[in-house]
């Protein structure tokens, strides 16, 4: 057991604050207020390897395990949730493509998509199926060599600006077994987008639903076997869950440093709010919330590194820790800023707007605490706190 | 003691319910999107008595107690929190200005203030003093028969879309009693107005610095007594304390029944939201959760209309509790949404940004438990505060 | 709508306030340390009219409303906790003899609990019907004049010093229909009390399982009408919980009473604790939570005497924020107190330890919580926020 | 970065583990009822090296880390927190005989400490110096090759039980520098204490007061230079930190498996109460905030065991988050364990009343945020603490 990054890992992480602080922080307001798609910034990344971080280096993806990973993406979040936010599902697209790819065809949409040439979408849930992935209705029935898929698939990240889709569709009969992987070119004949969703926030990221009618896909697109999409997709949501808590924790660290400063800088009844005893306190209570919600993030991670029978439940605890403490922490510095934090000229309402919707995606934290609540009291083999 | 409403307040708040219903309902969500600040709607608002609730009858207003006018901005709130903060706001002027003014003043003014012809913007915080109101720098000097105002004002509901400003500036030394309170037209030569500042929620008003350079005022629109103007602050702050608390509760009761709304009709694994246990446990302590920050609330305005002297010390609470509370329920709700929760489309994430603010303003929630520990650690009340 | 207390009703918060004073505060820690039953200040109390405040008063009660017994019992708990709780039992039980006696042999046990000649026990859970009493298995089988009862009833508070048993039997079929109240004399024979628990608090009330082996009960005992048992228990439990919620208020009010004064007289640092800023305002949120809990309290009582048809769903309410409150309140102030706070010397922790069960009795936090949501999402009437 | 235990910790854990269901498992109830210092099981920990873990080898320690420890003792306190919070204690106080005692001195005690044959207590706090350490008045002066100690030390564990006592007293001038430490054997004369104070929790350790009237030790028995004793305290605390949270994390583990065995086994309405989904959830938040608290109780081990400059605000952080946790899931299982969680023949309420004091021991959690606070807002090492 050892907690400290070695120096490869401190050198990953210096190098991401690097280019988050000079390609996000000084955008982030603007593309928040615009609604920008910040390509460029992502193209940058993509040099660095950004857009393949844990994808298989075979498909040109950097090879890193998912705690190296949580490194990079917490810098990135530090400086803009959304775009980091964005990135990471981007990442978990690519790992995907790169990990069950097994024909020339998809390998080369997973090179694109790893090199960040190409950027990815995930369709997962459906406007009848958030939390209940088992149930969804897209279909995907075989035609001869293709696939023709139809249905709809909503809260779409990304979608209209990504020219890859990851889908998540029905083959066979009804529940989880049914599933199956397409990774699909989004200029693909009988792709119909929604309107842009108006959000709370994440609105650097276009959000859309995706209308599926009769899109025609090469079955050389398919990622893995016919069944096996239920487990793939429910793989690449344990590895997102570890991103979003840790892309919570980069906005939230973001938001308790520029609370710190706000303490130094601000006076009220003559003396700097730092000096105030109760504010001592709250600062002190969110560092090590803070402390705590990171170590989760990447004990999740190292589960996932090394292949833990535990891993799912890990990172559904993470999740739902990292990403509650994430929302109150920023939500707490906006508290400490006063009227300022509730003006667009500050940080802090945009990093809770950004930090909030972690609490839903990749499985709403309700869901976080099935999981675990399964593992705890259904699964024979499961202790208590001790077989944690 | 009785926790019944009477007949007439029930009359007062089915009235409001309706006119929620009719004219803030329909058209918050635009209002919010747009950044529209509803002047006609507060017109009309004004034509039922809403804009002149606890001011006196002889100036046109209604001269209903707080708790009565409680019930009716809960109704509004529920439909439009950031019209009706607004709204309440406005109230507070109004009631300020037709206590306090002298008499021709107020005979001018009050009329215009109720009916909602005009309106009216406070202006209290500054760049520099914000939570430490008694620390404010805005100047008022005696020129003869005027006097002349300078300096700038932050945070201004309202300000450039408003009549009317009450102003709190320095007319004497430094502290609390050097401070006395103005009505300065907002016409006057010298008011100017920063941009509308862009934030989180309360879209539906402009919220703007406002500077005062060499602003010349008739002397007799100076409010009370010179000196008196912290006092008359303070005293409207209770009032304005107990009437954002009422947005809080109002916005609150909004998000619930909508998550009430969704638990019943949305299924997820083949069965009702509203059928998890989980999720009727959460919805169970939202309800609670208001009810107990409504009391709170009616309790304190009813300190507040006994004349108790320990009124400012129950608003304090009520504002903390409810201002939590509210903003507590709508994140839960949003929630409780999932995905649905973070759009638009559905009305939980701007009562969320919405509510934001009420636990920042009016004097955060932080300087609402000095208010309360001061009484109750400091001296020597103690005994009276249960 | 009026919230200020009338003259009578702060006269009779004083009265009770002197009585708790001179005949509880003093021995309050000694009964707990010694697990000694208060019957002489119980006496005392019945001189007050304290054994039946809201008892009919054609039964000798004093016919008080609910929300004037809350200023009573708060008064009392603020000074002993775990004997004003007894002490609600026995009024539950006086005032379901007082309402449900119908004949001459009932109205005489009536009147000796409303005079307090006689004291009280409620039997309603057993081992294996705690929050679900509809499914009580205790039988009372009809055989001439008499009722035959066998069964068990668990945590029976009082039980082994009470000359009096209120019990809910089952006279009929399974479900909440078929049961039936009955008022026992204590002495009758086939009753057999198991060994007084030991328990974490409300060590002067002795707290027994009751056996009930071939127990020949008088026909002319029966409270109500046979099948009428669910529902008289339930009423009763109303009350109770309201109850249960003001003994937590004022529990709470001494609890922060005793914190107050530590905080004036304790310096740390050469100052004051109540000079500490983080300090004042942990104790101005717990003074505002207090106020809320009474409030709450009260507002209950009140639609019990109003006969509200939501008066269940309040109490509900009332029971789940007041004891929640009540012990949070405690256990805070117990943290202010320091290492004195976890000696038996100072009365925090015996605060502490008694409040906790107001938590789990009358129904746990979490039924009260399936009551709430019951009303709010399973009745066609109900509102939400607004129907409350 | 590394999250797995090594083998040799898996061992010792193992080792532990077994030790604590054979030895301290059985008999816990009991102590607790009785009062019983359970002088012998300790005795037989120190047979195993539970008496001197992160004592060095020269001295018949086990010369392991504080991780290593950690592992050590959330086993015991999962069967006893009691004793084994008083086993930390001990531990504490041997590492700090072994490493500041001049060579004599330590080759006398070391050895008697680190088996278990001899137990020490810790005396720092004062009844007027609880939180403010440095305020201490116990004094120590020096006469010829003695010292002579004066004093009153409060709320000492184990004290009136023990043969060794490391006393905290003042040799030189007010404030921290004049703090030195000393070992104080119990039999000397003018050692004499209050009676064992009855407590919430913790019954099978005594805690008393302890009276120091001319209590006069060879001079030899100054632990580390003078002056020298608050640094060693505050580096002992750091440990002592470390060690009771881990006995909330071992607690509140006992706890999460007692409620779940409780939740599989009991049924109301006809449903066994693991199909509950709201009582699912709280589970299911139990386990995930004992992981919490465990990642940061061995996190902040790892970093005093790395001889991190930030270890202290690590240890502090570590305190706070597992002892509030740990009491926090001991009050959760009982509420779940309904009426039985009350009684004792359920354990609940003897872990809740066991648990409470670690969030006031060894520097309330208060303190813990001032430590904290001071780190992170006032000096400039916030970088690192990440």
């Amino acid at each position: 057991m050892d907690f400290e990054l070695s120096d490869t890992q401190r050198d990953a992480q210096q190098r991401a604050r690097a280019f988050a602080e000079r390609e996000l922080a000084p955008h982030a307001a603007r593309w928040d207020a615009e609604g920008t798609f910040p390509r460029d910034a992502l193209t940058q990344a993509a040099r660095l390897g950004y857009c393949g971080l844990y994808a298989e280096s075979r498909q040109g993806g950097l090879g890193l395990g998912r705690l190296d990973a949580t490194l990079v993406f917490e810098e990135l979040a530090a400086a803009c949730p959304s775009t980091a936010a964005y990135l990471t599902i981007h990442n978990m697209v690519a790992w995907v493509a790169s990990r069950w790819a097994d024909t020339e065809h998809a390998s080369s949409w997973a090179r694109r998509l790893t090199s960040g040439h190409s950027l990815a979408s995930y369709c997962l849930s459906e406007p009848e199926a958030g939390s209940d992935a088992a149930s969804l209705r897209t279909t995907a029935t075989r035609d001869g060599n293709d696939y023709v898929l139809e249905g709809t698939k909503a809260f779409v990240s990304g979608s209209g600006v990504t020219e890859a889709l990851l889908v998540i569709a029905r083959t066979g009969a009804s529940g989880a077994q049914g599933l199956t992987a397409f990774l699909i070119p989004a200029s693909t004949r009988g792709i119909q987008l929604g309107p842009p969703e108006e959000k709370l926030g994440w609105r650097n990221q276009p959000t859309r639903t995706v209308h599926f009618e009769r899109v025609r896909v090469p079955a050389d697109l398919r990622l893995g076997q016919e069944g096996e999409g239920f487990r793939i997709a429910m793989q690449a949501l344990d590895g997102e869950r570890v991103n979003l808590a840790i892309c919570s924790v980069g906005a939230a660290q973001a938001a308790l440093d520029a609370a710190r400063q706000h303490l130094h800088r601000r006076s009220q009844f003559n003396r700097k709010l730092a000096g105030f005893q109760s504010v001592q306190f709250k600062f002190a209570g969110m560092a090590t919330d803070l402390v705590a919600a990171r170590q989760m993030a990447r004990l999740a991670a190292s589960m996932l590194d090394s292949r833990s029978p535990q891993a799912t439940v890990y990172c559904a605890m993470a999740k739902q820790v990292a990403t509650d403490t994430g929302f109150r922490i920023c939500n707490e510095a906006l508290q400490l800023h006063g009227g300022y934090g509730y003006l667009r000229r500050y940080p802090l309402e945009r990093y809770l707007r950004d930090t909030r919707v972690h609490q839903i995606l990749g499985g709403t934290n309700e869901i976080m605490r099935v999981i675990v609540s399964r593992y705890l009291l259904d699964e024979v083999t499961a202790g208590g706190g001790d077989g944690l | 003691m009785d926790f019944e409403l009477s007949d007439a307040q029930r009359a007062f708040r089915d009235t409001a319910r309706e006119f929620a219903a009719q004219e803030l309902a329909p058209n918050a969500a635009r209002w919010d999107a747009e950044g529209l600040f509803p002047r006609e709607v507060l017109t009309r608002a004004g034509q039922l008595g809403f804009c002149g609730m606890y001011a006196d009858e002889r100036h046109g207003g209604l001269g209903l107690g707080r708790l009565d006018s409680a019930l009716i901005f809960e109704e509004l709130a529920a439909a439009c929190t950031s019209t009706t903060a607004y709204l309440t706001i406005h109230n507070m002027a109004t009631w300020l200005v037709t206590r306090w003014a002298q008499p021709a003043v107020a005979a001018h003014w009050g009329p215009r203030l109720t009916s909602g012809q005009t309106l009216a913007s406070y202006c209290l915080t500054e760049p520099d003093a914000g939570s430490d109101a008694a620390a404010l720098s805005t100047r008022a000097t005696r020129e003869h028969e005027t006097y002349v105002l300078n300096g700038t004002k932050a945070f201004i509901s309202g300000a450039g879309a408003t009549d009317v400003l009450v102003v709190m500036a320095r007319t004497g030394a430094e502290g609390a009693e050097g401070i006395s309170a103005f009505l300065v037209p907002a016409d006057t030569d010298g008011v100017s107005y920063g941009r509308n500042e862009e934030k989180l929620g309360w879209h539906s008003q402009p919220t703007r610095t406002v500077f005062l350079e060499n602003v010349r005022i008739p002397a007799d629109h100076l409010l009370g007594q010179e000196g008196e103007g912290f006092r008359i602050a303070m005293k409207a702050l209770d009032g304005g304390r107990i009437n954002i608390a009422t947005c809080s509760i109002g916005v609150g009761r909004a998000a619930l029944e909508a998550a009430r709304r969704h638990l019943l009709e949305r299924s997820q694994f083949k069965q009702k939201l509203a059928s998890f246990q989980a999720l009727r446990f959460k919805a169970a302590e939202m309800a609670t959760d208001l009810v107990v920050a409504r009391q709170m609330v009616r309790l304190a305005a009813a300190k507040l209309d006994g004349g108790s002297s320990q009124a400012t010390v129950y608003c304090a609470m009520a504002k903390q509790i409810a201002t939590d509370a509210g903003f507590r329920i709508c994140n839960e709700a949003l929630q409780l949404h999932g995905g649905y929760g973070y759009m638009r489309e559905y009305p939980l994430e701007r009562y969320l940004r919405d509510a934001r603010v009420h636990q920042i303003l009016e004097g955060t929630n932080e300087i609402m438990r000095v208010i309360i520990s001061r009484r109750l650690l400091d001296e020597a009340f103690h005994e009276e505060v249960r």
